[in-house]
Formats: C-alpha cells, sequence, structure tokens
C-alpha cells in the first residue's frame, strides 16, 4: 500500500479549513461559530505539522504549540465575552450583535 | 497501514467538521468538534508529531471543548438553531462561493507547490527518527525554550492577561460602579 | 558648507529643549490630579526651563560657524537609516528662541476657562513638538514632530475655544493632515529614491541634501509634495480658509501659539526642506510661488479690511504677512531669505501680542465684532497705546520690528522678483488701510455706555505685553545681532543652490538696469 | 561739534520717551516745558554745528556720523548714519527753531487739555522724525523719519479722537502717505539693485558719473517724487492736508505747513543730481504737477470758509511753487521759498491759532470780522504774514517767489504763466482772509448765544506764552527775504551756503533774458501782488464787486468727494466681493470637499450591515481574490 504524501495531508487540511470557513458564515450561534474557528486553526495546524515533517524542521511544530496557547486564550476571552453579553438577553444569534452598523 | 491509518483519520475529521456545522443543536456540535480534534490527533501521530498530538487532546479536547459545553449549559443556550431559513440574503449562497473558490484555489496551490516540496525534502528527520522515542519532545522543547524563549514568556502572559481579562468580564459588577 | 560641524556638549542641549516640556506635561497630568495648585507652577517652571535653555543656546551659538551646531546624533531605526538628529543653525536659532520665550509668558498671561490641568499639559506638549520641529535634522523625526504638534492643537482649539471651535478644529486637522499625506509620501520618496546616490536609505536631511542626486523630474515632483504640505502651513493662497477659522475659535494661548511659531514650521519647513533638498526644483518653482505670494499678500490684506471680526482681522493679516515670508524664501538672495527668517520672528511677536490684545478685549467684553467696540482709546488709553504700538510694528514702521523684514525681503527679493515685488509693496498701503480703519472703528470715537466700563491695562496683562513691546523696539532699532546671526547660514544656503544649479546670486550695483 | 549732531535728534527722542513713560506723572505745565526745552537745546546744538560747518571750507562742509550698524545683510550694509552738511543743517536749523516756537505756543494753547502731556510728547516724537528724515545720510534712516512724521502726524490729527471727523482725518493722512511710501520703497529697491546701496552719496555719484542707466536714474527720481507728492500734498495725493486741519493748530502749523509737509521737496532737492541726471520728461513732470497744484489748490482757498482751511490750500499751493521750483532746476530758490513759506506759513497758522484760541474754538470766517481791536497783537503779526505770502516786497515771501519764478520764466513760460496766475490769486485769497477776520463788522456776536457758559462773550487775546512766537516768527518773515537777495552775486547767502551741496544739479539760467531783466520780473510780480490785493479790498472791504465764490471751488472741484465714493463705491465693492469670493468659493471649495466626502460615506456606509457574518464573507470573497491573483501570477509555484 503507497504511504499518504505530505500532498494529500495538506489537501485534507485545505478541506477541513474549507468546512470550517463555511461554518462560520453560515451558523448563527456564537459559540459553534467560535467552534468552526477552531476546526481552521486546526487544519492550518495540520498542515504546519505536515509541512514540519516534509521540510525536516521542528519550527512548524513549534508553531502549533504557539497556536494552542493562542487558541486557548482566545476561547477563555471569546467565551467570557459570551457569558458578558448573555447576562442582558435571553437569547443570541451573531445577528443580533448588529449594533455597529454603519 | 499509513494509507488506512490516513484515510480513517481524515475521515472522522471531515465527518466531525461536517457535523459541526450542520447539527443544530450545540452540544451536537460541540461533540462532533471532539470527534475532528481526535482525527486531527491522529494525524499528529502518524506524522511523528507525539507531544502536539498529547497536547491536542488533553488542551482541545480536554479544555477547550469542556469549557464549550460548560458555557453552553452554564448559559442554556442548548436550543436548537434554525438551518433552515437565512435571514440575510444571499448568504449561503456567497458562503458557498467563497468556500468552494477557496477550496479550489487552495488545492491549486498545494498542487503546485508539491513539485517543489518533492525536490526540497527526503522526509522527517531520520537521524532524530531513531535516537528513540523522545526525540520529538527533546526537539521541540530545545526550539520552544531555545529559540522562542521569548515568544513562550510572552504567550504566558498573554495567558494571565485573558483569564483576569475575562474574569472582569464576567463578574458581576456592583451599583454605581463604572 | 552645511555640513554638521560637532561642536562637543556634554549636555544634550537641543534633547532637553524638546525633553523637558514633555516631562512637564508628564508632571501636570500625573501630579497635578493631586495637588492642584502646583500645577500651573509646575507647567511654568517647565516652560521657563525651556526658555532658559533656547536663551542659553542663543548666548553659546556662534554667529561665525554657517553649519548646524549642537548636534546631537544617535542611532534609531538603523535598518532604515533613521536617527535622532538634532542641530540648530541661524535659520532656526531664533524660532528656537522665540518658542522657548512665548511658551512661558502664554502659560504665565492666560488662563483658560476651565480644566486648566489638560490645558496645560497639552501645551506643554505642544511646546515639545514645536522645539523638536525646529530642530529636527532627520526627515522622519521631523515628520513624528510635525505631525505631534497637530494633537495638542487640535484639543486646544476643540477643548477650550470658542462657539464654533469643533467645526474649526476639525477644518484645521483635515487641512494639515491633507498636507502631511503628500509630506510623508515626499519623505518616502524623497529617502528610497536617494538611495543609490547617497549610499544606503537614509532620512538625514544633511546627508540627502550634500549628496543626494535626484534628477530633475523626481525633484520636481518631490518638491511640489513638500511645498504643498506646507503651504497648508503656511497658509499660502488658496489654502488659507482654515487659518481664520482656526484663529477666530481657538482660546487666546491658541491663537497666539497659531500665529507666533506654528505658521512658522511651514515657512521654515519651506526654507529647509524645500529649498535645501530640492535646490534645482525651487528655482525652478519660483515664479509659481512668488505668485501665490503675492496673491496672499494682496488678497489677505483685501479680505482683513473687511472683516468685522477682529480676531479674524488678525488672521487674514496673518495671511498677508506670511506671503511676504514666502516670497523672501524663494528670492534666494541674501537679504530676502535673511529678511524672510527675521520676519518669521517679527511676524512671531507682533501678530502674538495683537492677538493678546485681542483676547484681553474679548475677556472685557466677551465680543470680538469691530462694530460693538468703539472709543476704548478713551476709556484705556494705556491699553490703547500698547494696542497702537503693536499695530504699528504689525503695518511695518521703520525703528519698529516688522519694517526690518519686510524691507529685507522686498529689497533683497527686487532683482530677482521685479514686478512681483513692485505689486507686494503695495500690500505694505493695504497694510496700514486695514489696522488704521479698525483701531479707528475700536479706539476712537465716543465711547459708548456698553464700552463704559472697558477696564484699563491690569498689572500682568501689562508686564506681559511690555515684553512684547521691549522686543518689537529691541529688533526694530537694532537688529543687527539677529542678522549677523541669521546671515552666515543664509549664505551657505544660498551656495547650496548655487552649486547645484545654474542660478546665481545677482550681484547688486554692478549692472545698471 | 559736527560730531555731536546726533545729539539733535536723539534729544527730542528722550524728551518723547520720558513724556512716553512718566508724562502723566510730570503733569500738565512741566511736561510741556521739558518738551520745549528738548525741542530748543537742538536748536541751540544745530547752530553750533551750522557755525562749525561755516567755519570749514565749503567742499569739506558734508560731515557722516554713523552711530551704528543698522541692517547689515550681505552686500546690503545700511548704517543708522546722519548726513551733517549744508542742506540737512538747513533743514534742522528751520525745523528745531519754529519746532522750539511752537512748543512753547502749545503751552498756551493746549492749556487745560486732559491730554496735554501726550500731546507734547507727540511733538517730541515728532521732531525727532523729522530730524532723522533730514539729517538721514542713506534714504533707509530719511524713511524712518518719513515714516515716523507720517506716524506722528497720524497721532496728532487724531488727537482728538473722539470726534469722529479727526479720526478720519487722520487714518486718511496716514494711508494717503502709505501710498506715497509706496514710491519711496521702490525707489529704495531700484537704488540697491542698481546702485548697492542706498545713500545718498553713492547714489548721486553714481548717476553723475554715468555708471548706472539713465532708466534707472529716471526711475529713481520718478518713484521719490511719488513719495514726495504723498508727503507733500501735491496732486494726485493732496487731497488728505486740507482734512488734516482737525488736529489741534499748532500740530497744522508745525507738520502741515513748516516742516513734514517740505519734506518731498527736501528730498527732491537732496537727490538733485539724480533727477538731473533723468530723462527730461521727470523734471518736467515734476515742475508741470507742482504748477498744477499750486494753481489748482490756489483756486480752491478762494472759496473757503474755514479759516484753517483756507491756509491748507494755500500750503498746497506753496508746496506746488516749490516742486515747480524743483522741476525748472531752481533747488536754492526752493529750499529758499522753504524756510521763508515756513516762517510765515508758522505764522499764520499760529495767528489763526491764536484767533480760534480767543473765539472758543470758532473756526468759520463768517462768524469773525474785526478783531484787529480785541487782539492786536494778533492782528499785526497776522498782517506781516499776510503782506510776506501775497508777495509784497521787502516781505520774505517776495523774495522767494520771485527767485523762483525768474527760474522757471527761464525754463518754460507757460508754467511761469501759471505761476503768476497763482500768485495774483495767492494774494486775492489772503487779502479776503484778512478782512473777513480782523476786518469789516464784527459778526461774531451771533455766536455769543452758542456759547452759554460765557455770557458776556468777548474775543480775548491770548496769553504771551502764545504770542512770543507769533512775534519772534512775524520778525522772521519780515527779513526773512534777507538770505537770498537778488542785487548782487554777494548777497545769495543761502545759495553760496548750499552749493556744495546742490551744485551740480542746479540750472544755470546766467545770460538767459530772464536774468538779464530780472528787475523786470520783480516789477511784474510786484505789480501783479498789488492787483490782487487791490481786487480784494474791492470785492470784500469796499463791496463794489460781488463776491465769486462758486459752490465748486468750495467743494474743492469735487475732487475729495469723487474720491472719497470711488473709495466706497467701487473700491469697496471690489473688497467685498474678494471677501465674498473667499467665503463663498474657496472656502465653499474646502466645506464642498468636505460635504462630498460626507455624501460618499453616506452611501459606502451601507455596506457595514453590522452582521459580523456578513463580514466574514467579505473577508473570505477577498481571501478568494487574493489567492487568485496569487495563483494567476505563480507565485505561489
Amino acid at each position: 500500500m503507497p504511504e499518504p504524501t505530505t500532498l494529500s495531508y495538506l489537501v485534507v487540511a485545505a478541506l477541513l479549513f474549507v468546512v470550517g470557513a463555511f461554518g462560520v458564515m453560515v451558523r448563527r450561534n456564537p459559540l459553534v461559530m467560535f467552534m468552526c474557528i477552531e476546526l481552521m486553526l486546526n487544519a492550518v495546524n495540520l498542515s504546519f505539522v505536515a509541512l514540519a515533517g516534509e521540510l525536516t524542521d521542528i519550527d512548524g511544530q513549534s508553531l502549533v504549540f504557539f497556536v494552542l496557547v493562542v487558541a486557548a486564550a482566545e476561547v477563555v476571552v471569546g467565551l467570557g465575552l459570551i457569558v458578558a453579553i448573555m447576562r442582558n438577553r435571553s437569547s443570541l444569534t451573531a445577528d443580533d450583535l448588529a449594533e455597529l452598523k454603519g | 497501514m499509513q494509507l488506512a491509518v490516513f484515510v480513517i483519520a481524515s475521515a472522522m475529521m471531515l465527518v466531525g467538521a461536517v457535523g459541526v456545522i450542520i447539527r443544530r443543536n450545540p452540544v451536537h456540535a460541540a461533540l462532533s468538534l471532539v470527534l475532528t480534534l481526535f482525527g486531527v490527533a491522529v494525524h499528529f501521530v502518524a506524522l511523528e508529531a507525539y507531544f502536539l498530538a498529547a497536547v491536542q487532546i488533553i488542551v482541545y479536547a480536554g479544555a477547550i471543548v469542556v469549557l464549550f459545553l460548560f458555557v453552553i449549559m452554564l448559559l442554556g443556550v442548548d436550543k436548537a438553531e434554525d438551518l433552515k431559513t437565512e435571514p440575510l440574503v444571499a448568504q449561503r449562497w456567497l458562503a458557498g462561493v467563497a468556500a468552494l473558490g477557496l477550496l479550489g484555489l487552495l488545492v491549486v496551490a498545494v498542487a503546485r507547490g508539491a513539485d517543489i516540496l518533492a525536490t526540497r525534502s527526503e522526509g522527517l528527520d531520520t537521524a532524530a527518527q531513531n535516537a528513540g522515542g523522545d526525540a520529538n519532545i527533546q526537539q521541540l522543547a530545545r526550539s520552544v525554550f531555545g529559540d522562542y524563549v521569548v515568544a513562550f514568556e510572552l504567550t504566558s502572559v498573554l495567558l494571565v492577561v485573558a483569564v483576569v481579562g475575562t474574569v472582569m468580564l464576567t463578574r458581576k459588577r456592583a451599583a454605581g460602579e463604572a | 558648507m552645511l555640513a554638521a560641524s560637532s561642536s562637543t556638549i556634554a549636555f544634550p542641549v537641543l534633547t532637553s529643549l524638546v525633553a523637558v516640556p514633555l516631562v512637564g506635561a508628564a508632571l501636570v497630568i500625573f501630579f497635578g490630579r493631586a495637588r492642584q495648585e502646583w500645577t500651573k507652577l509646575t507647567a511654568l517652571l517647565t516652560s521657563v526651563t525651556t526658555g532658559a535653555i533656547s536663551l542659553w543656546v542663543l548666548q553659546a551659538f556662534d554667529s561665525s560657524d554657517a553649519g548646524f551646531q549642537f548636534v546631537s546624533q544617535h542611532e534609531w531605526i538603523t535598518a532604515w537609516g533613521i536617527s535622532w538628529h538634532l542641530g540648530i543653525d541661524g535659520i532656526s536659532l531664533f524660532l528656537v528662541v522665540l518658542t522657548g520665550v512665548l511658551f512661558p509668558l502664554v502659560i504665565a498671561g492666560v488662563d483658560p476657562h476651565h480644566d486648566e490641568r489638560p490645558y496645560l499639559a497639552w501645551l506643554l506638549v505642544l511646546e515639545a513638538g514645536v522645539m523638536g520641529s525646529f530642530i529636527s535634522l532627520d526627515l522622519f523625526l521631523f515628520f513624528v514632530f510635525f505631525e505631534i504638534v497637530l494633537v495638542p492643537m487640535y484639543f486646544l482649539i476643540g477643548g477650550w475655544g470658542y462657539d464654533q471651535r469643533v467645526y474649526a478644529a476639525t477644518k484645521f486637522f483635515l487641512f494639515t493632515m491633507t498636507g502631511s499625506a503628500f509630506l510623508l509620501v515626499g519623505i518616502v520618496a524623497t529617502a528610497l529614491l536617494s538611495r543609490e546616490s547617497v549610499g544606503s536609505v537614509t532620512f538625514d536631511v544633511v546627508a540627502l541634501a550634500e549628496n543626494g542626486a535626484l534628477n530633475v523630474t523626481q525633484g520636481r515632483w518631490l518638491f511640489v509634495a513638500f511645498a504643498i504640505a506646507f503651504a497648508v502651513k503656511v497658509p499660502l493662497f488658496p489654502v488659507h480658509t482654515w487659518l481664520p477659522d482656526a484663529h477666530t475659535q481657538a482660546p487666546t494661548a491658541g491663537s497666539v501659539i497659531l500665529a507666533g511659531v506654528l505658521l512658522k514650521m511651514g515657512t521654515y519647513g519651506l526654507l529647509r526642506f524645500g529649498v535645501y533638498l530640492f535646490p534645482e526644483a525651487s528655482v525652478w518653482a519660483r515664479p509659481a510661488l512668488y505668485t501665490l505670494a503675492v496673491i496672499g499678500i494682496i488678497y489677505g490684506a483685501i479680505a482683513a479690511t473687511m472683516q468685522t471680526d477682529l480676531k479674524r482681522l488678525v488672521a487674514y493679516s496673518s495671511v498677508a504677512h506670511l506671503g511676504f515670508i514666502v516670497l523672501g524664501t524663494f528670492a534666494l538672495t541674501d537679504q530676502a531669505v535673511t529678511g524672510g527668517v527675521m520676519q518669521m520672528v517679527n511676524h512671531g511677536v507682533s501678530t502674538s501680542a495683537l492677538f493678546l490684545l485681542v483676547g484681553m478685549i474679548y475677556e472685557r467684553r466677551h465680543t470680538r465684532q469691530i462694530a460693538e467696540l468703539r472709543g476704548l482709546q478713551q476709556v484705556a488709553p494705556v491699553f490703547a497705546g500698547f494696542f497702537m504700538i503693536v499695530m504699528l510694528s504689525s503695518i511695518g514702521l521703520p525703528g519698529l520690528n516688522g519694517f526690518v523684514g519686510e524691507f529685507l525681503i522686498l529689497i533683497g527679493s527686487f532683482d530677482t522678483a521685479r514686478w512681483w515685488v513692485i505689486v507686494a509693496t503695495t500690500g505694505v498701503i493695504l497694510a496700514a488701510l486695514y489696522l488704521l480703519w479698525a483701531y479707528q472703528r475700536v479706539f476712537h470715537g465716543e465711547v459708548d455706555d456698553a464700552n463704559r466700563g472697558f477696564a484699563d491695562l491690569r498689572l500682568r496683562e501689562g508686564a506681559l505685553l511690555l515684553v512684547f513691546v521691549a522686543i518689537i523696539g529691541f529688533t526694530g532699532v537694532y537688529p543687527k545681532p539677529m542678522l549677523s546671526r541669521i546671515e552666515p547660514s543664509v549664505n551657505a544656503l544660498i551656495e547650496h543652490v548655487e552649486s547645484r544649479t545654474d542660478y546665481q546670486r545677482p550681484a547688486q550695483g554692478e549692472a545698471g538696469k | 561739534m559736527t560730531d555731536l549732531v546726533w545729539l539733535v535728534p536723539f534729544l527730542p527722542l528722550v524728551g518723547g520717551l520720558t513724556l512716553m513713560v512718566f508724562g502723566a506723572r510730570i503733569g500738565e505745565p512741566r511736561t510741556g516745558w521739558l518738551a520745549t526745552l528738548m525741542s530748543a537745546s537742538s536748536f541751540v546744538l544745530t547752530v553750533l554745528v551750522y557755525f562749525d560747518l561755516l567755519g570749514m571750507p565749503a567742499e569739506e562742509r558734508s560731515h557722516v556720523v554713523s552711530l551704528f550698524s543698522w541692517i547689515p545683510v550681505g552686500s546690503l550694509q545700511i548704517d543708522f548714519a546722519l548726513l551733517a552738511d549744508p542742506l540737512s543743517i538747513t533743514m534742522a536749523l528751520f525745523v528745531t527753531g519754529i519746532g522750539s516756537l511752537i512748543h512753547l505756543y502749545s503751552i498756551g494753547y493746549m492749556h487745560g487739555d486732559p491730554k496735554f502731556s501726550k500731546f507734547f510728547l507727540y511733538l517730541n516724537l515728532f521732531v525727532f522724525s523729522m530730524l532723522a528724515l533730514v539729517l538721514g545720510e542713506n534714504l533707509v534712516v530719511t524713511f524712518l523719519g518719513w515714516e515716523g512724521v507720517g506716524a506722528c502726524s497720524y497721532f496728532l490729527i487724531s488727537f482728538w479722537h473722539t470726534r469722529e471727523s479727526a479720526a478720519v482725518a487722520g487714518k486718511k493722512a496716514f494711508v494717503t502717505n502709505r501710498i506715497g511710501d509706496w514710491g519711496v520703497m521702490t525707489a529704495m529697491f531700484v537704488a540697491f539693485s542698481v546702485v548697492g546701496s542706498v545713500s545718498y552719496k553713492a547714489i548721486n555719484e553714481a548717476a553723475q558719473e554715468g555708471t548706472i542707466s539713465r532708466s534707472a536714474v529716471s526711475a529713481i527720481a520718478i518713484l521719490l517724487f511719488v513719495g514726495a507728492c504723498g508727503k507733500s500734498a501735491q496732486l494726485p495725493l493732496y487731497f488728505w492736508l486740507p482734512d488734516a486741519m482737525e488736529g489741534p493748530t499748532p500740530v497744522s502749523a508745525l507738520i502741515h505747513a513748516a516742516t513734514m509737509v517740505t519734506a518731498g521737496v527736501f528730498l527732491m532737492t537732496r537727490v538733485g543730481p539724480v533727477l538731473a541726471e533723468s530723462y527730461g520728461w521727470v523734471p518736467d513732470t515734476v515742475a508741470v504737477v507742482g504748477a498744477a497744484t499750486a494753481l489748482f489748490a490756489a483756486t480752491i482757498a478762494v472759496a473757503q470758509h474755514d479759516i484753517k482751511r483756507v491756509l491748507a490750500y494755500s500750503t498746497v499751493s506753496q508746496l506746488g511753487f516749490m516742486f515747480l521750483a524743483v522741476g525748472s532746476g531752481a533747488y536754492v530758490a526752493a529750499m529758499f521759498h522753504m524756510v521763508t513759506h515756513s516762517f510765515f506759513k508758522a505764522l499764520l497758522f499760529l495767528g489763526s491759532g491764536s484767533v480760534i484760541h480767543g473765539l472758543h474754538h470758532e473756526q468759520d470766517m463768517r462768524k469773525m470780522g474785526a478783531l484787529r481791536a480785541a487782539m492786536p497783537v494778533t492782528a499785526l503779526t497776522f498782517i506781516i504774514g499776510w503782506l510776506a505770502i501775497a508777495g509784497v516786497p521787502p516781505f520774505a515771501g517776495f523774495w522767494s517767489k520771485d527767485e523762483i519764478l525768474l527760474y522757471v520764466y527761464a525754463d518754460n513760460r507757460l508754467l511761469y504763466a501759471i505761476g503768476m496766475v497763482t500768485a495774483l490769486l495767492t494774494a486775492y485769497y489772503m487779502t479776503r482772509q484778512v478782512i473777513l477776520v480782523f476786518f469789516g463788522e464784527a459778526r461774531w456776536h451771533d455766536a455769543s448765544g452758542e456759547h452759554g457758559a460765557h455770557g458776556d462773550f468777548r474775543p480775548h487775546e491770548s496769553p504771551k506764552v502764545m504770542l512770543v512766537p507769533l512775534v519772534v516768527l512775524s520778525v522772521l518773515s519780515v527779513v526773512g527775504g534777507g538770505m537770498q537777495l537778488p542785487f548782487s552775486k554777494d548777497l545769495h547767502f543761502l545759495g553760496h551756503w548750499l552749493e556744495p551741496v546742490v551744485e551740480e544739479a542746479e540750472r544755470s539760467i546766467k545770460g538767459t533774458w530772464a536774468d538779464e531783466n530780472k528787475y523786470v520780473l520783480l516789477g511784474v510780480a510786484v505789480v501783479v501782488a498789488l492787483a490782487g490785493i487791490a481786487l480784494s479790498v474791492a470785492v470784500y472791504a469796499k463791496r463794489r464787486l460781488p463776491a465769486v465764490e462758486p459752490t465748486v471751488l468750495e467743494n474743492a472741484w469735487f475732487y475729495d468727494a469723487t474720491v472719497a465714493r470711488l473709495v466706497g463705491g467701487p473700491g469697496a465693492a471690489s473688497f467685498r466681493g474678494v471677501t465674498t469670493f473667499d467665503a463663498r468659493v474657496v472656502d465653499g471649495a474646502v466645506n464642498g470637499a468636505g460635504a462630498v466626502a460626507r455624501g460618499l460615506g453616506g452611501v459606502v456606509r451601507r455596506s457595514q450591515t453590522g452582521f459580523v457574518r456578513a463580514y466574514a464573507v467579505f473577508i473570505a470573497l477577498g481571501a478568494v481574490v487574493l489567492l487568485a491573483w496569487f495563483v494567476w501570477r505563480g507565485w505561489l509555484a
């Protein structure tokens, strides 16, 4: 059986990224939108790791490590924001938060 | 064998991803996300990034998704979302175009770049691979705590700030306080 | 030539000119809240210190040296050749001194009506920015200071001005920012295009001017970019309309600083950067600039004549006066350019004093409308006397400072810009017309009931104005100390132009007409 | 002694500055005495300098005292330098001499004025400026004085500034003078451009030696003449002078008769060689303008009712005579007439001031008459002044006027005829004035009701302090002609004294018909003067002939009114137009740009829906476009 090439990893990562991006665009629940962003981050992580192997460079993996940390921070702040906003509203979709309309 | 692992992991990943975006109930979406994360972790293992695979499971699946679920439960927003209607005009249509365009272009780009990749390298560092099971972690540690130690320290600051900031954001304010 | 001469001075005197007001502003902001009564004192002490340093520079300045003195140069952004490069020569010396002297006078003499703490802090930030602009020898650094100045001025007009203050402040800001956009492009392009001839990317003015070799087209385009930015600041016709609004709406201190030193950043910029960096283009562009300058002189004077608001009148008179300075700057003769530099200072002194006086009228009568004032000389003779002296200086009466600069500009420009000078000289008639007419309407005539209670000069106001009048008198009677410090640098600058273009100074008295 | 010439202007300056600071504290009579003392010491010093110069050989009578370097830039080196030579000392002598007398007179005239000390402050500053003007070694120092006297004139005309007319007149004088100053300034620019210096010596020498082109010389001359027209009230810029009579009478005497207004004549004399080397039309222009002004002003004077306005137009007319002399190349005669004119015109003004003072500020001659009994000294001195100006021998005016006409005859008969008509008119209107004021019936009783405070209104003679200057000046008006008598070359004292200065430019009439028949011309002049007097007596005293005082002359040929209408009408309208243009078009463009930006923003802002998902789509589409661009360019391969 042939081994999966780096190229195939990248294609899979691209697929995952596109699915995540599509989710951000169509879902209205901010929590789910966050999850979709996590999908996109994971897609990028995957391509980083694949290329780190391909290029024999550990920096790719180091970067993934940092992405993880920043993602964690982002989720913490993002969820905090959602909690804060939900204090004043009964239900929530992203479309309800349109105060910055021009 | 490796191809089988790749196919199965990719399938887990993509099924989970699709699940995230089509499940109406956010709890279900979160659970689908776990599936995706596991798939990615398997890929990491296959790519011999053992440490990242472990962190992926522990931090992402273990902490972040739990946090998601926790918030969903806390706020009681686990109401199903109506995915049949779309209030924004042409939103889905445009999103589809954008997504397909992105996919197509990414694939073209990756395919074009494949030639370069093939000529640049033969694969992972075999010497490091043969040095033992801990080789990956050692390499990563040298990189993170050596070359990128400043950035690493900065992330710790970032985390502290994020935590403090979130506490400030979410705590109940006393009356009259700005 | 203008190559930096390094006088080794242990104390970074020029840096302190920028640093001291900034520190003062920080002190006012952070400690002023706790100690209200010390706020003003802190600001005053800071500005007096800065003024004292500038006076020390004046005293230590070597008038035989045409180059930059007290140079302080430190690497800043090495990759882009940006350095903290400060220096002072005859052209900037008196502008620095004027800035150093004017700010303490304004802080001591004019009180804001509310929010003293931020007001003083903004004034000090402004001082740092103005000082920095006048002593920067690095284009990037200059740009930073040039832009910094906008912020405090915006808040001073917008925060402490009169009814239309927000409109005026926004107009001022947008106008100058538009000009600055051209300046920024010009600065970056100058540095990048000169990369080959200089050897590396640098923003250093001296290096660019001495070694830069732009071709004719590049030089002209870049000069135009610089000229637009500075023309807005000067302001030259037709981009002058922000000035009357800004002046009228600004608080007295704002008007004083605006007229006194801020406008000079435009004329100074034209001379220091326009002429110095782009000699070929400045020679090329002279007819256009002469024309704009002369239009400004006549047009500003005519518009001033018909104003009904005393402050607007003075503002339009500034347009006319600065036209003279631009005319002199580009006439490129010793007398004209020296006169132009001197006139920058003279205008700073006399117009500042006029704005102070108009501010005092407003304090007493709460109006600036000429029609509502009448017969003030009868009730406030001392006030009227001071107004008269300052006004005569502005008219250009020989023996007072305004004459020396105006005369030098005109006599020096006659050879290179003959017909323009002949027209510009009629501006002298108009200056008499609008100022005397205004004086007649405000001070002469029988005093009416509304103006009967007009109080004569108070001690503090008198002391303040006395400083101005002393400067007006001294520089009018004995301008030589000033001229002898300005002239070597001006001479070197014109030599710089001559060595790079086919322009030659006219030799007066050798050829008949 | 000549080195101390700087003290001459310096003393009045010190006096002026002292009064500026301490005037209010020193108090009424003392400020006047202080100022008079300063002016008088200046006079004494000038006399000493005069004798010093007199002791030197004629060609060495030019002494430059450089005080300090004033405006030195490059090739332009302007020193604050004073020039003591026969011309400047002559001027300084009568400026300080008459100035001192008028200071003295003012102590009486200004008595009780709340701004008494300020008046003397201005007077002292004026004397300083006038001395700087005449003693200046170069055009710029002269210009300092030139503008200084203009400013002092402004202060003094609008001295009683609560009166609207005084305030307007002051401004008018200053602005009109400034029009002339344009000429002086431009002349300096030309001079510096071609000569490389602004000192009189350099300019005159360059003109004589022909190192500069004739057109440049002519340009300098004509531009300086423009300045002279402004300062000396010649056509077309004369109209400020009659209005300047709004000032206190001593001011009219000092500034607007004796000294400042002669500055133009002085300046033209100073640059005589330049005028002589110009193209012929330049001196011709000067002569024609002078003659035209002389006649024009004389006709107006015939129909004026204000005692001071008659004298003002008379001054304009006499100044025209001086320019006529200058234009004909008779510099000595011009100076001669300037000096004698300053004697008798100052005398007449001070006399009229005495009358006005005695009548409690009544200036209308129709409300005077028969004052010779009430004011004997004033009347006597005024009559001496009248005889002098009318050209009756042997009074001073006769000799000087005759000398001018002699030269004019040699130069141009038409101008001579104009001069004769003017002389006739002068004798006529001055006689009219004397008759109306001092003879005939007393018409001032009519006015007594208006002066309610003085129930028993009687004209009174002025105090001694005012009469002393009158007497001194009348003596000078009698004997003044003695300084230049036509009978013999040896009697040309003034001519010999001024010779080192004017010899290059002075025109020689030796051998012409006029020179050989000068006694004929003298006789004609006497006849004309007597005819004018006789005519006036017939009209105003004997009432044999009707008085001819047409409205057009009373209104000065409507010249002033026309100028005022032009300035007030089209002039003001064009100014208003420019201002409107500024507000509507220039500023309108600015505000328009703002409005356009705002409108555009109003359209573009609709794309900011506020929906975060819509933004996400935009981002994604943007990424697609960017990526497509990269792929298309092949950057990713």
